[in-house]
């Protein structure tokens, strides 16, 4: 469903994605992995086409992202993304988060957005907190809010760049076990995160990153019983510690 | 100093009702007009089209580098030919004290506001606006529903210390005879050749006004954990 | 429009029958710089001791800068000049008061420290604001070390703080020279003043005040190049004011 | 425009307030006795009066009613707003000088000063002469002052020229001792005076230090304004209600505060009236 | 060697630390856990007198800390610490930041002063990064110099107030190697940190506070194996994933 194809894209002179190929198909949980600034970000971002890139091509559903002519805007609309510092509006509550861009993009109306967006928040158990402000919400709260965010607008697939990487400690597993939750109901998923725990439970496929290459891209078992490359294994004796 | 008190007494009234009434207008409208068209200039300034940015930046810079007095005589007197050039008038347009120093006033205010606004939107996280992307929200919905009112937010504090600063630069429109507080109170000064107790009462008048609205700033402040 | 334009006039002798209007409007320019520069080093210095006073522990301390900012910032520069000139002799005790009035460059010195102390409650802001902002971790750290109050200050907070409000100090050093047009109400012949002199004598005012308006973005471009030279060589390496840094 | 039969034949102002329908007078607001703002936010004065007198002569002109609009304006912008037609006439104490003269037009001279000095009786200054050293106030941009400083570089007295931002400060100057004297147009000195706080303490010098006629300011170059405003001026001079004019102004108590400058015609003025002149020479006036 | 009775403070009504009571002996190695904001920071820096107290004694080698008489200075420069954010001085090349205290404080010549910070800094493995500064160095290398200028000044005891949270993942282990062969060596510490596998290696006792008080104070093999609180079990569980 996600076709990324010989991908590059610079900054300047520096090249951070270098020919980057890969494909997520339907119900895949694909989890990315690699030492800080290997592009991860970067790479799951060109995705519904935050990042412009300046070779190669992705594909989604379809729809070529980069192509000057494709609406991004209906594109982006049907790809749900979770960010590491959440990035829920601060000015609205968290009903008026859910409900954004459900009016504003999809056309609903006020009360079906708010509905929509209530189920969701259920789903991720905040019921509760409908009328406050993400500043009042804890780490794990907002980040479980965003997923609900991002799940109201009924997405064909979801992006998360290192969702829990910003919580305490305690809180990162309530947002874990959503996640886990999204993976069984069978969502697509492209997931940026150290949490090992998280890609043995539900990836089925593991790609590992680093100076801006794809080095390693494999079943999950494959990658942790024996990565092919030295550098995958040297992070992976580093980051379980 | 023989200080005559009975020169404000007689004064007070009339030149807070016409001066202070004509100041408090003046900033309240320069302000609002010139948070919206600051607003703008800012996202001229920070448009990917070149040309755009730097003929905001230009204006922007023009405008804070020269001395608030020439600014106001530049405005005063250009103002008639921007209102004929903005209803395509032929002859320059003759626009009365007021409006000329409210456009004069909104128009280098906003360029003020304009860096103020800048700094706003600049310092709202790249991944509020990769957010709103995401959701699929267009360039101006981004903007508008995002990025702005978090910038304005943020901002308010900084707007309303540039907002005090207007208020007392307001007293400047006075080396143009146009009849703002201290105009008021100079001409009662000069008339009566009380000069030392009319600035001595403008004084106290503005500072009085300027501590309150400070204050203002700082429980808003407070409130927000700015500081 | 109806307007004779001479932009010749500058070649014309002016008023006082030794120089031109040309020299003049230089003149004029050198009395803002005077009193420009004169203030600030007034401003930085008062601002200076008023914003560290500011973010000391003592509250009368605090209280009293608090204050100090308070008056100077909350009356219009207008008419501060104005108190300053014409009230404050009166106040002081009569021999002080003549002394003052009969110095030789009366509203020069008025000039001065009527923009010192006005600027140096805006200068005083940004310097608490600057170790305020440094509060947090680096005081802590540099206690933590053994050191004082006073080494912390000297060694860890100014030295960062500086750094981080060169850029607002910057634009108050040009807000300075454009404030000391003020002072043409106490007759001081700066800049505006001569080119509203020019065009008082000869009526050709839209090129008295072009070359003024002139004159002063010049002197803008100037302060603003030399101000980012002084930034550049006051970054630190490793942050994202030397470029490639990272 | 239909009732306006000369306005197609027009040109220049008078043009234009035939087609608007009002005329634009800039005024100022503390030009005691001539252009000044009465307690009631009005403006009066001698120089206001004649406008006056033109406008009429303008609605005779035009046959139409005109509107009469007051800008007031101050010394930096009265050209500025002359020259982009903010301002039509400008009704104040504005000197007629060569220099001026090309830059603006002139209705004939409407009043005629001498530059004097103001000193305190205690001082005893009588003459120029007798300021040797001493410190000098006079008004920023007057005319007064280009002449001080070139007397004061003629006839080399060595004195200290200070600067007031407007008249009322360079009083200020002299009342608070900053200055020795204050030298200005005789009828502001007058007008100062009579409003200061102790006007016994103060003395008017007898030496005229030189002649300047005042004037109505309106565009060069319209030729048609200008014989309709030298034709008003003209038959107000020549009217049997000038003395009166003049004296409602000049030897009478005036508003706000009910002070009488008491100046009588000076022999220059007399002369004017007699036979007007828009000349900017003050030979034109000995 | 640090004896801390029955402290209590307050933020306005806010109480942060209740009646917090404990020991530390010459050569202990003591971590202090708990939820986020149940006052682990503040207590650590009350020991040496950057946070001042409203209740209750603390004495430190003899020196009771919150006493007027104190000459605090002199006795935080015997006491070592190490911050969340590192807090090098960013203006300082890393040399001179590891001079400034022994220079200003123990009046130490410049040559003798710059001997023994490489001394430490060569402990730490950075000897080839002395000419650099802060901004130019990873977050890892910045933690490692922070030790060594505490070590510099020749410590008694040293606090950590969560020195690797700040960090990314890879670099957790060389500031966590580091304080374990400083622990080792026999150096009192004081450490806030969640890193569980730490505090399973070199930590003799373990204190878990909770809402401002000190909720289990015990031995470590005690609280990793059979903690009394609710709270703490509820605290790891949730910790360890
Ligand atoms: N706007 C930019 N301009 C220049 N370089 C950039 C920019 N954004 C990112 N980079 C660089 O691109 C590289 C890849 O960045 P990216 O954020 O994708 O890394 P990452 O793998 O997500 O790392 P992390 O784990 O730290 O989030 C990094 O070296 C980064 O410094
Ligand atoms: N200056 C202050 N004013 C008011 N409250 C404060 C202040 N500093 C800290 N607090 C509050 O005191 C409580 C304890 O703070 P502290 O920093 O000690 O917690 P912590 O256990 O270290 O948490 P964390 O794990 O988040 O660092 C928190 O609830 C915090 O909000
Ligand atoms: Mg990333
Ligand atoms: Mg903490």
């Amino acid at each position: 469903m996600i076709d990324i194809k010989n991908i590059n894209k610079w900054y300047g002179q520096f090249q951070v994605l270098a020919d980057c190929t890969t494909q997520v198909a339907r119900g895949d949980v694909m989890v990315i992995c690699g030492p800080s600034g290997s592009g991860k970000s970067t790479l799951i971002k060109t995705v519904n086409g935050l990042e412009p890139i300046q070779g190669g091509e992705i594909v989604v559903d379809g729809t070529p992202v980069h192509a000057p002519a494709t609406n991004l805007p209906q594109l982006r609309a049907r790809i749900g993304m979770v960010f590491q510092n959440f990035e829920l509006f601060p000015h609205l509550s968290v009903r008026e988060n859910l409900a954004l861009g459900q009016v504003k993009v999809l056309k609903r109306g006020r009360d079906e957005a708010n509905e929509r967006g209530l189920k969701y928040l259920d789903r991720v158990g905040l019921l509760a907190q409908q009328d406050k402000y993400p500043g009042q919400l804890s780490g794990g709260q907002q980040q479980r809010v965003a997923i609900a965010r991002a799940l109201s607008m009924d997405p064909i697939a979801m992006l998360f760049d290192e969702p829990t990487s910003a919580l305490d400690p305690e809180m990162i597993n309530e947002v874990l076990d959503v996640m886990v939750g999204l993976a069984q109901e069978g969502m697509t998923m492209m997931v940026v995160t150290h949490e090992m725990g998280f890609a043995r439970k539900v990836a089925n496929r593991v790609v590992f990153m680093d100076k801006g290459r794809i080095v390693e891209d494999c079943g999950k078992d494959e990658f942790f019983g024996a990565p092919r490359s030295e550098r995958a294994r040297d992070f992976l004796a580093r980051i379980i510690h | 100093m023989d200080f005559d008190f009975d020169v404000i007494a007689r004064s007070w009234r009339t030149v807070l009702l016409t001066g202070m009434a004509f100041t408090l207008q003046l900033t309240v409208l320069a302000m609002a007009g010139g948070v919206v068209l600051g607003t703008l200039l800012a996202l001229a300034r920070l448009s990917g089209w070149r040309p755009l940015a730097l003929l905001a930046a230009a204006y922007v810079n023009l405008v804070r580098a020269v001395p608030l007095v020439l600014v106001i005589f530049w405005f005063y007197f250009l103002v008639p030919y921007l209102a004929a050039w903005a209803i395509g008038a032929e002859e320059p347009v003759r626009v009365g004290a007021f409006w000329s120093a409210l456009i004069t006033f909104t128009l280098f205010q906003a360029a003020y506001y304009c860096e103020i606004m800048r700094g706003g939107i600049q310092s709202i996280p790249r991944g509020q606006l990769h957010a709103a992307q995401a959701l699929g929200l267009r360039y101006w919905q981004c903007m508008g529903h995002v990025v702005l009112p978090q910038a304005l937010r943020n901002m308010l504090p900084v707007l309303l210390t540039q907002t005090i600063v207007l208020f007392q630069d307001v007293s400047l429109v006075y080396v143009l005879s146009v009849p703002d507080f201290v105009g008021a109170a100079a001409r009662v000064a000069q008339r009566d050749g009380r000069l030392v107790e009319m600035y001595s009462f403008v004084a106290v008048v503005y500072f009085a006004m300027c501590c309150a609205l400070s204050m203002l700033v700082r429980r808003l402040r407070r409130a927000r954990g700015q500081g | 429009m109806d307007y004779h334009w001479n932009w010749a006039v500058f070649g014309e002798q002016s008023p006082d029958g030794v120089n031109t209007y040309w020299q003049m409007l230089v003149s004029g320019l050198g009395w803002t710089l005077a009193a420009a520069l004169a203030g600030w080093l007034m401003a930085l210095v008062l601002g200076a001791l008023a914003g560290v006073a500011r973010t000391l522990p003592q509250r009368p301390l605090r209280m009293a800068a608090g204050a100090y900012v308070e008056l100077f910032r909350n009356v219009p520069l207008l008419v501060q000049m104005f108190l300053w000139f014409f009230v404050v002799p009166e106040l002081l005790p009569r021999a002080a008061g003549d002394w003052l009035k009969a110095l030789p460059q009366a509203p020069f010195v008025t000039a001065v420290v009527c923009l010192g102390f006005f600027t140096s409650a805006r200068v005083a802001v940004q310097v608490a604001a600057g170790i305020e902002a440094l509060a947090g971790g680096q005081l802590q750290a540099a206690l933590a070390l053994g050191l004082d109050r006073p080494q912390a200050y000297r060694h860890v907070l100014l030295p960062l703080a500086l750094r981080i409000v060169l850029p607002p100090l910057t634009s108050e050093f040009l807000n300075i020279i454009k404030n000391s047009s003020v002072a043409l109400t106490i007759g001081l012949m700066e800049l505006t003043a001569s080119a509203r002199a020019i065009q008082e004598f000869s009526f050709q005012v839209f090129e008295a005040y072009t070359a003024a308006t002139m004159l002063y973005v010049l002197v803008n471009l100037a302060v603003t190049a030399g101000m980012q030279a002084v930034e550049r060589r006051l970054a630190l390496p490793g942050t994202l004011g030397t470029p490639g840094a990272r | 425009l239909p009732g306006t039969p000369h306005a197609q034949a027009l040109s220049g102002t008078l043009a234009k307030v035939g087609r608007d329908g009002y005329i634009t007078l800039g005024v100022r607001e503390g030009s005691v006795p001539f252009s000044y703002l009465d307690d009631n936010g009005r403006f009066i004065g001698y120089s206001v009066d004649l406008c006056m007198k033109i406008v009429d002569e303008v609605r005779k002109r035009l046959n139409r009613q005109v509107e009469v609009r007051m800008t007031p304006v101050s010394a930096s912008n009265r050209i500025p707003l002359m020259a982009n037609g903010t301002i039509d006439l400008e009704c104040g104490s504005t000197t007629n000088n060569a220099e001026r003269a090309r830059q603006v037009a002139f209705s004939p001279t409407i009043f005629v000063i001498a530059n004097r000095l103001l000193t305190r009786k205690a001082a005893n200054i009588r003459t120029l002469a007798d300021m040797k050293g001493k410190t000098l106030v006079a008004t920023a941009g007057t005319t007064t002052l280009k002449q001080m400083t070139a007397l004061n570089r003629e006839r080399n007295l060595g004195m200290r020229i200070v600067i007031g931002k407007d008249h009322p400060e360079s009083f200020l100057m002299l009342e608070t001792n900053r200055a020795n004297a204050a030298a200005n147009d005789d009828i502001l000195l007058a007008a100062q005076v009579a409003g200061s706080k102790q006007p016994a303490d103060y003395a008017i010098g007898a030496e005229a230090l030189s002649l300047e006629p005042y004037g109505i300011m309106l565009r060069r170059g319209d030729a048609p304004f200008k014989a309709a405003v030298d034709a008003a001026i003209r038959a107000a001079f020549a009217s049997p209600d000038f003395p009166r004019l003049y004296a409602k102004w000049f030897t009478s108590p005036i508003p706000p505060k009910g002070i009488n400058l008491n100046v009588p015609m000076s022999p220059q003025l007399k002369k004017v009236v007699a036979s007007p002149t828009d000349s900017p020479d003050p030979a034109a006036y000995r």
